[in-house]
């Protein structure tokens, strides 16, 4: 789950890694009067807001109160503008990058940091990159951070308040079960000090059980991907024409890559889970109806889930939702003859293999 | 040889009373699994599929355990894995979803430390058909065979085992490695264990988009592996920073894309199959 | 170092580990009037406070103020009550004991815990003591708390109480780097909740730099221990008549053990430590002479401690405190010869070995 | 035998600027130890002794050193010793004293984890006459021969050496346990190495009372030793209850007490001298 930059920049307050001072409005009411230079930041969960235009920057009352009707309810690249952060205008002598996050071949937490910040880092040449592993038991250590500074070419002084922010960046990174804590600028102000001009933190949603804090949203998903999600559902929604209904991460993304392959286009990838019940079948439909595809696709391999329930949670959300656009099944594995037959019996055919139900379908949606 | 399991390991459920505890164990001893106990605190004396359960795993510890399945929910697995390897097992295979990486990759170098191996969270577990079945894949699609299998996914496993089983090849392992983030096992050490198993003539590699373990495991077979090996790619055609279920799939700077394993393991002379389904016909 | 019973406590009420509501008062002027009955507990670092009277209990405003006035600087086991603990009274419907300490052989915590509780440990047989490492890196989980409550044979009610404590009491032990932290007891109370009804907590005095919490002082140690501490001297007093110098602990021991051998009563241990410096000697004496010997025994191995400094360090103090009781002195090792010359061209008689030079001391000091 | 150091290994000192690095880095080049560098962050480029310093142990990396000796202040050793074990050490020797045993311990596990030997904290070192020392034992007092030591003791573990030197024996391995609560070896990790040495004939312990490392001692070597075992224990004096120097020396409920270490060790066949001058004669 991605945090917004207020949120992140919450979290490093309370761990006490320096952050400018700020506060959020959520509208114009809530704006306090201008007492010194501040920058004006749309909290949208998207990167580039300053090309956008969804950065201002205010000298005087006139200018801030313009910049906040200016952006208030905008859209900066496709994303709504419900929230402002207006913030101290920092005086940027340089700007790093710092970041820890995983990297799943390791296996470990990586941190990594360059002297060339406030840009993308992939474009930073890796010359220009700090990168340390940090051992998960023993964790952050003080020598990481020398090394760091030293990449760095950092003063004494310098290398003395990023050796504080590390330790606590680190503890962020591990206390929020956290897959990304970023700064990107950490800022050497002109008074010397370094201050974390961005946040950008994304914590693990399968931690949330013990972060109640955090309301289970996830501003980067669709209305109806956060539906799936309360329901249990993994859902994304893509922009084709065919939905899926499919057992198993790994089976739905080859089922969407069949239909590509096919020039099929899909409109969602859907995995049912390995739960073997009728409701579960049914409530996907629901889902999957939602967004309104041309055809529909059911692939299927029985195991946990037996091809019988999901043939009757079929004919069941047939009869519910009164489908009349296309539906293609695929029945394979455990209980697949009965399952079959109870398609049969209610005018669904169903293939045995996923081939021909792919080419059916993608037949059916007007492509290939 | 013995490849993780074999059919003298005696295996126990830990979270035996609920509803997958209870299912599984029950299709484990059909497959011919050693089952011996079940753990469920408070539950001790209870009966599940004729297999005992115990309150906690040290009061199995004197049948001598040497693997558990863990089927408890996210929040405790963590507790669950270590109280089993303070009783001295040496497998830990988890199959709850949604474990926290953090907590995943904690009870993985703890593992290490005390020589023990995790295979999930989130995976299927591991079969080796005619010996023993540990985890949720599906009794009926194996037959005995020469082929080895570690895939990143569950279903997409059984749709390609039945495939290899339905062409009339068989099964000598079949390895679950998970589609969580952190998971306990990769592909180098599915690897190194196909390599010296001489039941195992031929490899199936099943990946998927994110990471780099395939490009890894490429790099591996092209120095190390003799057997032919296949390969299959899950999420070809996943669009960059979309979450396709698995945490795992998040393709993140061009790094593990589909593309990349592909010429990784063409490079390493894995032939790469389009579908699930033309899996057996590259081994043939 | 020992912390008081309700220095202890506090630390258990800030990690949420019930305890009896109280307060601690230095004077009867801090008393606050009665309202419910009390326990009236000394605060010394001994156990038997009970038996020895420095415990007493209060049913009314009148034996509050008595059991004050008798017990407010009054000594238990030789030790004055400065502070007194003023607690509401528990209801004690059993005793158990709990405690975590270091197992020096394991190199590893042990939780530690028994339905026999209230009474000394050590007298509790076998059978009834749960002992459990706590493997250092993963800490404590809550299978060992299931498997200490099913020893306990506590209800479902209970043992969600003691898994709740346990957690917190790992922490106290880790966070506050103790050697021991102990409830002994732990009573279950007529409400049904488990109190710790006493506390022992000991700090590792290594570990005090993180800990600026605590005051340095150790109430287990004598003025003259204490200042020798404060002067970074491991010094110990001993009731013989024999003041002792010599360097690193095994030596210093292995003198005192010589000593004994030879019947002769030791006044003290001081281990001069690592350093070579002639202040270090001339304090040391300063050190030994408060302690009022009859005679002085100097055993030193040069090593890193050179055998001239200390020499010159003897004759340096010998003036500076006009010493006329004996001084035997062993110089051996790096530089003796040239220590032992310093010391003869000061009057001062040095042998090269241990036995002759402890022969003569218990001579010296009436003793064999 | 390599008996963890010999005259090849290449050692650093972390904290090389302070008093004691710079004295006993100095004693070790006399010694002939193979010193290569020294750690002092902000000082690199400086030298002590003709050895250059550096600001951290990865920038001396390169020239591969096996061993450290840490000399810094009690609060930096942890850190001190990860980076030692970060770096790919395989000996973290631990001068300093005043160590919090709780950091001694996370140490000695993680460094377990690696492979790495810790020795230490609070203790003289290893000495290996004619090959190696590593620590703050005086050069001075050994010769090469066929005894091993293994002391819990410092300064008398000097007294002991020195009389077995002058005598006109000589020593294979000397090696200072520390003397504190958590040391990174113990006894039996000596006695194995001792055991296997084949340039070492006859073995000294010296223990002390407090824990119960030298009981445990006594039954490896009745199971396993064959070679010569004399012992002295320190502390028969010691008041139960009262702090000797050493934390390690504190006596508990009567276990570790000096009586029942002379007795493990007398039904060993371990003769305990009753002063460390009686050591050599115990020898002969």
């Amino acid at each position: 789950m991605n945090l917004y930059e207020y949120a992140g920049k919450e979290i490093f307050r309370k761990f006490q890694i320096p952050v400018p001072e700020g506060y959020v409005i959520a509208s114009a009411s809530e704006l306090r009067p201008y007492t010194s230079p501040v920058v004006v930041k749309s909290q949208v969960l998207i990167g580039g807001r300053g090309k956008s235009g969804g950065i201002k920057f205010a000298k005087d009352q006139k200018s801030l109160e313009s910049a906040v009707k200016e952006l208030l309810g905008s859209k900066v690249r496709g994303f709504t503008v419900n929230k402002l952060l207006v913030e101290q205008m920092l005086e940027i002598k340089k700007e790093y990058y710092l970041s820890i996050t995983l990297n799943r071949t390791e296996r470990k937490a990586n941190l990594i940091a360059s002297p060339s910040g406030g840009v993308e880092i992939e474009s930073v040449p890796e010359s220009q990159i700090f990168r340390k592993s940090i051992d998960p038991i023993i964790g952050y250590s003080d020598f990481i951070g020398r090394q760091l500074a030293k990449f760095m070419n950092f003063d004494a002084e310098l290398s003395k308040q990023i050796r504080a922010i590390l330790p606590r960046l680190y503890e962020v990174f591990q206390k929020y079960d956290c897959e990304l804590v970023e700064i990107n600028p950490l800022v050497l102000n002109g008074d010397g000090r370094l201050v974390a001009a961005d946040s950008k933190v994304i914590i693990d949603s399968d931690s949330l059980f013990r972060h109640k804090e955090f309301p289970k949203e996830d501003p980067e998903r669709t209305p109806l991907e956060l539906e799936a999600q309360e329901k249990g559902y993994s859902f994304v929604e893509l922009d084709g024409n065919i939905g899926v209904i499919a057992n198993g991460a790994g089976l739905t993304m080859a089922t969407l890559d069949a239909l590509l392959l096919h020039k099929g286009r899909p409109r969602n990838f859907l995995d049912l889970g390995g739960t073997d019940s009728t409701d579960i079948v049914v409530e996907a439909f629901d889902l999957v109806l939602k967004a309104n595809p041309k055809v529909i696709l059911v692939n299927i391999f029985g195991g946990v889930t037996k091809c019988d329930t999901v043939a009757s949670g079929i004919v069941e959300a047939k009869k519910k939702y009164d489908i009349k656009r296309n539906i293609v099944v695929r029945l394979s594995g455990v209980r697949e003859i009965e399952g079959r037959e109870i398609l049969k019996q209610n005018g669904i055919e169903a293939f045995s293999e996923m081939m021909p139900a792919v080419e059916k379908v993608v037949k059916f949606a007007g492509g290939a | 040889m013995k490849v993780i399991v074999d059919q003298d390991t005696k295996v126990i459920v830990q979270g035996i009373t609920g509803h997958q505890g209870m299912f599984h164990s029950g299709e484990m001893i059909k497959f011919g699994t050693k089952v011996i106990g079940g753990t469920s605190p408070g539950k001790a004396g209870q009966k599940v599929n004729g297999i005992p359960v115990f309150d906690n795993v040290a009061d199995i510890a004197h049948l001598e355990p040497e693997a558990t399945m863990i089927s408890v929910a996210a929040p405790f697995v963590k507790d669950a894995a270590y109280e089993a390897i303070d009783a001295g097992l040496k497998l830990v295979y988890i199959l709850t979803e949604h474990v926290p990486f953090h907590d995943s990759m904690e009870i993985l170098y703890n593992a290490r430390r005390k020589g023990v191996r995790v295979l999930g969270p989130n995976g299927p577990g591991i079969t080796r058909p005619g010996k023993c079945k540990i985890g949720i894949m599906p009794n009926t699609i194996f037959r005995k065979g020469g082929v080895a299998v570690a895939s990143r996914s569950g279903t997409l496993t059984y749709e390609i085992v039945n495939a290899i089983t339905q062409k009339g090849m068989g099964e000598s392992t079949v390895i679950g490695l998970g589609g969580d983030p952190v998971p306990g096992m990769d592909f180098i050490e599915a690897l190194e264990l196909f390599n010296a198993d001489e039941e195992t003539r031929k490899i199936v590699l099943v990946g998927e988009i994110g990471g780099s373990n395939e490009e890894r495991a490429a790099e591996y077979i092209r120095k190390n592996v003799k057997k032919k090996v296949v390969a299959y790619i899950a999420g070809r055609s996943a669009p960059p920073g979309k979450r396709m279920g698995h945490a795992g799939a998040i393709i993140e700077r061009g790094v593990g894309t589909a593309e990349s394993k592909i010429k990784a393991f063409e490079e390493a002379g894995v032939k790469v199959a389009e579908y699930p389904i033309d899996i057996p016909g590259l081994l043939e």
